[in-house]
């Protein structure tokens, strides 16, 4: 996928473990705050969800996400790095896909930017889901 | 009168208009609007934003030949 | 290491991969809040900090961090596992030193769980610090 | 008077005291406190607080033979 901020399917542990070595050679870092969403197995109307896929308006993806993360730099002075990746297609319940990490020098800016950033990922990314049961 | 515009659709407005994208003619966004809710009656149930040329539209805006507009029923990432 | 809350060393990305993994059949939960702490490179009137030799009361440790989790499962209902893990030893700068991660059926109680479970470790686990330069 | 209890000494105040443990006599957790601040008078600038058998002390305590005293400087972990 051409979309940093996208990827194909679930977010796999593998994925994570790759993701999380980013920025592991600043030892300016001394809080490292991570967010990861995942599909859960809700029990609905329509029956047990068995996995979500989600669409994107990927061209509008890379936009928002670079202002997202221009909001977090500039509330959040401490904040050292942010990552942001969202799946695009089937990720099934008990896999992840959403995943935010920030760095910080301290914890105070890194779990509160954590949390904005997640808030606004919802709130700005333009990305739709569809169960599947 | 009006220029041609291309019209994307996205989730449940995908759905609604049972298709993603078409070209479609109009001079503004607010008659661009009415004219796509006319012809999909489905897409009254849906909150729909607009982007024009991947931003979020806040208003009315005249449209140019080429523009690209989505439909955007709310977002559901996370 | 005979106590589940410390580790000897840095918590070093191996083990947190390992420790991300926990709680991972657990399809109801929606949200994954993880907090790294990690040793920074500070300059300081000492000099440059190239390492943290922490040592704690192990045989207390246990006992309060057994405490921090009831206090967040008690706070926040939504939560399904609370993990935490503290270096004792040496951590060198760049490396990581206690390891935090929530489970969560949603994003909210998840969250703030993983920040007040780190605000109690910094409270309450009996683990002191000596800087070496 | 008084009963043998064992003394924990942990962060600054283990350097302050120059060992991690000792037996000392003491009838009660105040002269005991007492007792250890005039022993190493370079405990007087650490803000230590003490455990009992495990559990931080809130308040005075009798002492019993085996009693595990800990003294703990502001915790650091993090």
């Amino acid at each position: 996928m051409k979309n940093r901020y996208l990827t194909a399917g679930p977010i796999t542990p593998l994925l994570i473990s790759e993701l999380m070595t980013l920025g592991n050679d600043d030892a300016g870092a001394g809080a490292v705050s991570v967010f990861i969403g995942k599909v859960r197995d809700d029990e609905t109307d329509s029956g047990r969800v068995k996995a979500i896929e989600y669409s994107a308006y990927e061209e509008m993806v890379s936009g928002e996400a670079e202002e997202i993360v221009r909001i977090v730099r500039a509330a959040f002075s401490d904040v050292r790095s942010v990552i942001i990746v969202h799946s695009v297609g089937i990720v099934r319940s008990g896999e992840a896909s959403l995943f935010i990490m920030i760095t910080s020098g301290h914890r105070d800016h890194g779990t509160r930017a954590c949390r904005h950033t997640l808030e606004m990922v919802k709130e700005k990314l333009p990305v739709w889901k569809k169960e599947i049961y | 009168m009006g220029v041609e515009v291309r019209i994307l659709y996205f989730g449940a407005a995908q759905e609604a208009a049972g298709k993603s994208e078409e070209l479609l003619t109009a001079d503004n966004t607010t008659t661009l609007r009415t004219a796509i809710l006319e012809k999909y009656p489905a897409l009254a149930g849906i909150p729909f934003r607009m982007a024009l040329n991947r931003n979020l539209l806040k208003g009315d805006s005249l449209l140019a030949e080429n523009d690209i507009i989505a439909i955007l029923p709310p977002f559901q990432g996370g």
